[in-house]
């Protein structure tokens, strides 16, 4: 795999696969996730956004190659990372960026912040903050497309800390017994905040892990956008036709730190720059150009709108409203009024 | 109204709703072959199939999260905790998960699902299978808490929280199956949630509890009717959220409180009731309202000792001994 | 294996490690068992024990030839089904019996009944109720050991329903990680309460999921003692020696229901006929006769001594007192005081 | 005394319990090598080695168990919850396990350890990373629940707690780690669990609180010093077992009482204290006890909703008037 994500472009039987229209929208993708973060980065900086906020650049090849393969009636889950999955299903930009700055016109009303970005109608579920947790959800989706014959599949995301946790196992179990719908997409970055893959896994191939459940498992370039997309696009079709579900291993790499607030000291300069020559980017950058998919003209075109975009997001964000202190009790219960004055402290905070 | 155990009053609700709504199903560790480890969910595989009455392996927390899940996406997951005590493992689903993905998404998701199953001591199972786990459910806020003490009751009470669009948790005494009671045979008799029950009317004293603290209380109450102490006895039913109205208005009358549960003193509902009252009701306290709850110690399995940890008709006749100051 | 379970005796190599002595020393503690649980199985049906109560009876093979590779400086831990190890390691008849019968002179002082049988001073850890739950703690005593370099080994059963359990697989990846002295014993009797194996797990070779783990996985025939022996001391050399941990698969059977409650009708009197063929009692009596290392007779003697130490066990336990009304506090902190009387309900309770 | 901030203070405990006892290690997610998510742990992995400073996978049910087992046959393990959010996972060792082993034994085990690391709300970490968890804890007999509000009594406490045979809840908050106060010198300083602090003399009103509260309450009592209100604080510190004493001294003194605490009402620490205070103290108080907690919904991220839901000195003031009839 090191020597494939090295690689200069795209797997090119995947890049034919995929063609030149859908490869050309991928990059525009991935340049909207890349551009909307690095905005995000500096709204953060400058005191804009606070609490916890996790860049998924570097890794914006897997959410958008998987979800390439995907249809719209689909599901889609993940984990605290969630800005790329969200940005490239549902979520707007001015949506994304409202729920960071907390504001009411956010996608969550500024309830969840950037770990629970949601777009129910576009089937993003989240957006979720407990490591491993999600993914029994997930498997409930999947249990609800099996009980309603609805044909639609879930593909869920969950970085390789996440495979230390029991939920993951237990749901495997359950996907594989019960001939569940969905693609377990297992992002390994190699690192869990602080903690490399070695110091945390027993073994270092972790898609064998499907073996223990009788679950197909592939691994996969997740810098390769193309390769993420037919590797995925199989297990979908596997999961649509024959209700099985499928392991991938997505290998990847975070540029940044875990968090806003982690300085990463925990890896080297030298790794970080070489993993940064298989920029998912710049693979379909390359790809594009050498093949004469794409003028170097054109990719600068989608980046300005890029840039637009986060911009424009930015400024919608800014000059949005804070939620209504009203509404403190909604949204609890289905019933705002099942929030009893009595069941909380003083009546005066509400005043 | 048919005589009913609590088992077959349960099963009643659980076989209309299914029959009413086909997105609701019963997901559970042996709820379909083996017809219910306490036969609650009897008959009701053969009648509904194997996708709707779902056996699952050993493993509470994801089963847990099978039923979020579907509920987020629309069915109506009736999720069955073989016991309580083994819901701890599923905690994080239902306090981080059920109980918040509303809010967190800014109101996109209704999680409308029922975690149901036994809660309390049986008899002699020791300390992790004798749990009374009411109060951690109550403290947490997006989830509901129901806990009948009678079959009619438990029927109406559980057609309402399976029609609930919030996750409710169904609290069913262990060994209160087998009890039988009068079942309304109304063509489809539910019972709204947040409302509490006057199950005995009386004007020297209030005792409030619910599940099995109710038969403790009436028998406390009908000991005590010979020596002339007229007690009421109210019915919580639904723990979470609280009808303090109902309360208000019998605390207003008698001025005297006992409240009666199985579950540890610390926190507990004795507690939250205790604390309320003395707010809404100061002035009209002529003693400080006594709880009866379990001994503060994690249950033994001896049958002496669990005798004398558990709360029983003596120690509400006691406490309202006390409140009344005949002690 | 299905084969070689319905062998009737039992392996020759794995017999002719074993020797005669060992053997016969084996045959006799499993009577032991048999003979105590079906004395204890008489005593519930006449009332005198209460609450859950799971036999061993049928899996005897596996507890009497896994401890038999121990020593004593050696850890043990299982579920609730701990009639037979308790038996084996540090328990007496007498204190099991009157633990199941709620007395003062029982093992755990009445506090625990028959799921909670400890003999802490010879190693065995109970005694466990809640499935799956103490592999996490066996891993614990493993990490003791390794912390204090101390060269003793544990030794955790569990029945293969727990194997659905995420702290199943936390636990082995941790053992892999951190190469912790554990052996971790499956016990697969193919039920877990009324769920046959097939209904509960998406694989059937369960012993193969130590290869997610990196971890040496073994199935033995455990009905099969000399086997079960051999398979275990293997396992336990290598904790020792090479602090590397081990998955066996222990193919066994439990001829009662799950609990005195269970009708078990979830599966057929063939069946269970079929498996009564392999009794390891059987196997090792057949064994023992044809290799002259015993006599029927005194097979018999043997079978007459373990139905008189039950008998004796409830003779005990049953004009043993129950444990005082005074002590209600104790054993919850170190210090009875610790349990306050303002942290009780009413005081008369104690009157 | 050394001005050091919380996380320094706690550091120097981990650190002189390590040195005195080489039973004690410490085990978390990022502890040894990130020298731990909020830097409490810095420094000791260098200091001890990887053995007694082990980093885990994220795994909070399964290395909560090691330290149970670890315990079980004589080592003394810290498990640092990175935070308390997630321990909500590692509940069934907690409850199941840690707090009934020595009972279910009829005392063959001791199980001395200490879960410890952040509690309660940061800034904008919206619903799942936000909770105030000692209620559920408080619930449970066979575990102590400690709680500091000052480095200094952080440095005494944990040692404490460290020493303590039963297993010991030590929660930390999560936004008072640079908070920087006096820190002891003694040799070996450590504080009795089970004990009150009264952190200021006052004869009108008694408000009892913990943790982060307690600084709501000094600011209270400071600002209505100036109206002539003498209000006494009272800090928990242990607030199980809670030291009754100290509490029923204060309140027989001020006949009113505010209790302060960041967790959600239903069943908190305030209905605790409010039940016993006036079982306790019943002639003897002259308003309702008034508890001032988080308001009783999931903490949203927004900050303006945030700091709403938050219990803050404003409220306090608030609680303190409507004891003394002042408002
Ligand atoms: C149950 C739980 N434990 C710990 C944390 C704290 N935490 C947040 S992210 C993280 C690392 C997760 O790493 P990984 O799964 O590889 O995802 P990545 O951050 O690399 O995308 C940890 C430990 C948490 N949120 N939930
Ligand atoms: C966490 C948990 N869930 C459910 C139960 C109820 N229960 C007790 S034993 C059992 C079956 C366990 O089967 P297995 O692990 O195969 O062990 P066996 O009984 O066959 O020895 C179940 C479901 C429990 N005790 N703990
Ligand atoms: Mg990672
Ligand atoms: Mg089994």
């Amino acid at each position: 795999m090191a020597e494939q994500a090295r690689a200069y472009v795209c797997d090119s039987d995947a890049t034919d696969e995929l063609g030149r229209d859908r490869l050309r929208d991928f990059l525009q993708q991935m340049l909207l996730i890349r551009r909307f973060e690095e905005r995000a980065a500096r709204e953060y900086a400058a005191g804009r956004i606070s609490g916890f906020c996790h860049l998924y650049i570097g890794q914006e090849g897997v959410a958008v190659g998987a979800l390439g393969a995907t249809e719209a009636r689909d599901h889609v889950i993940t984990a605290y990372r969630d800005h790329g999955h969200a940005l490239i299903r549902g979520c707007t930009p001015r949506g994304v960026m409202a729920e960071l700055m907390g504001k009411a016109t956010g996608s969550s009303r500024g309830r969840g912040g950037s770990m629970h970005l949601f777009a129910a109608e576009a089937g993003f579920h989240g957006g979720h903050g407990i490591v491993g947790a999600h993914i029994p959800i997930a498997a409930g989706f999947g249990f609800a497309s099996k009980y309603r014959k609805s044909g639609d599949v879930t593909l869920c995301f969950f970085g390789e800390g996440a495979i230390n946790q029991g939920a993951f196992y237990e749901s495997l179990n359950l996907a594989s017994l019960w001939g569940l719908p969905v693609v377990f997409i297992c992002e390994n970055n190699y690192y869990a905040m602080g903690t490399p893959l070695q110091r945390a896994s027993a073994i270092s191939d972790l898609f064998t892990k499907a073996d223990a459940f009788g679950m197909r498992g592939d691994v996969v370039n997740g810098m390769d956008v193309a390769a993420m997309w037919r590797t995925t696009g199989e297990a979908v079709q596997r999961a649509r036709a024959e209700m099985r579900p499928t392991l991938i291993e997505a290998r990847c790499y975070r540029f940044r730190g875990h968090s806003m607030s982690d300085p990463a000291k925990y890896r080297t300069k030298e790794e970080v720059d070489e993993r940064r020559a298989s920029d998912p980017i710049q693979l379909a950058t390359n790809t594009l150009t050498e093949r004469d998919w794409a003028t170097q003209d054109e990719i600068d075109a989608w980046d300005e709108d890029a840039k637009a975009k986060a911009a424009d997001s930015s400024e919608f964000a800014q000059e949005s409203p804070e939620p209504s202190l009203d509404d403190v009790g909604n949204y609890v219960y289905a019933d705002p009024m099942q929030w009893r004055p009595d069941e909380a402290t003083f009546p005066h905070r509400r005043d | 109204m048919a005589e009913l155990s609590f088992r077959e009053a349960l099963n009643q609700a659980l076989d209309e709703e299914m029959a009413r709504d086909e997105r609701v199903f019963l997901m559970g560790e042996e709820v379909g072959y083996y017809d219910g480890a306490y036969k609650v969910s009897q008959g009701l595989l053969a009648k509904y199939g194997a996708l709707r009455v779902v056996d699952t392996p050993i493993t509470e927390l994801s089963f847990a999260g099978v039923g979020v899940g579907a509920a987020m996406v629309g069915l109506r997951p009736v999720i069955e905790m073989m016991t309580f005590n083994f819901a701890i493992l599923a905690l994080d689903q239902i306090f981080n998960h059920a109980a918040k993905m509303r809010l967190m998404s800014g109101g996109q998701y209704s999680v409308p699902m029922v975690f149901r199953g036994p809660n309390g001591a049986a008899h002699m199972l020791s300390a992790q299978h004798s749990q009374a786990t009411e109060n951690w459910f109550c403290n947490v806020p997006g989830l509901k808490v129901v806990m009948p003490s009678i079959p009619n009751d438990g029927k109406g009470l559980l057609k309402a929280a399976i029609r609930d669009e919030d996750p409710v948790i169904f609290l069913e005494s262990e060994i209160m199956y087998n009890m039988k009671g009068p079942v309304s045979d109304a063509e489809d008799y539910v019972i709204p949630l947040g409302q509490c029950d006057v199950k005995r009317q009386g004007k020297d004293v209030t005792v409030i509890s619910y599940s099995k603290g109710i038969h403790h209380a009436l028998g406390a109450a009908e000991a005590l009717a010979g020596e002339g102490v007229s007690v009421e006895v109210i019915d919580l039913m639904t723990l979470r959220p609280l009808d303090m109205e109902t309360i208000r208005r019998s605390v207003k009358k008698t001025g005297r409180v006992v409240t009666v549960e199985e579950s540890w003193p610390y926190g507990g509902i004795g507690a939250e009731l205790a604390y309320r009252i003395q707010m809404d009701c100061f002035d009209w306290l002529d003693a400080p309202v006594t709880r009866v709850t379990q001994l503060d110690v994690p249950m033994p399995y001896a049958e002496n000792l669990e005798a004398l940890v558990l709360p029983n008709v003596r120690d509400v006749v006691a406490a309202i001994n006390a409140v009344t100051y005949r002690s």
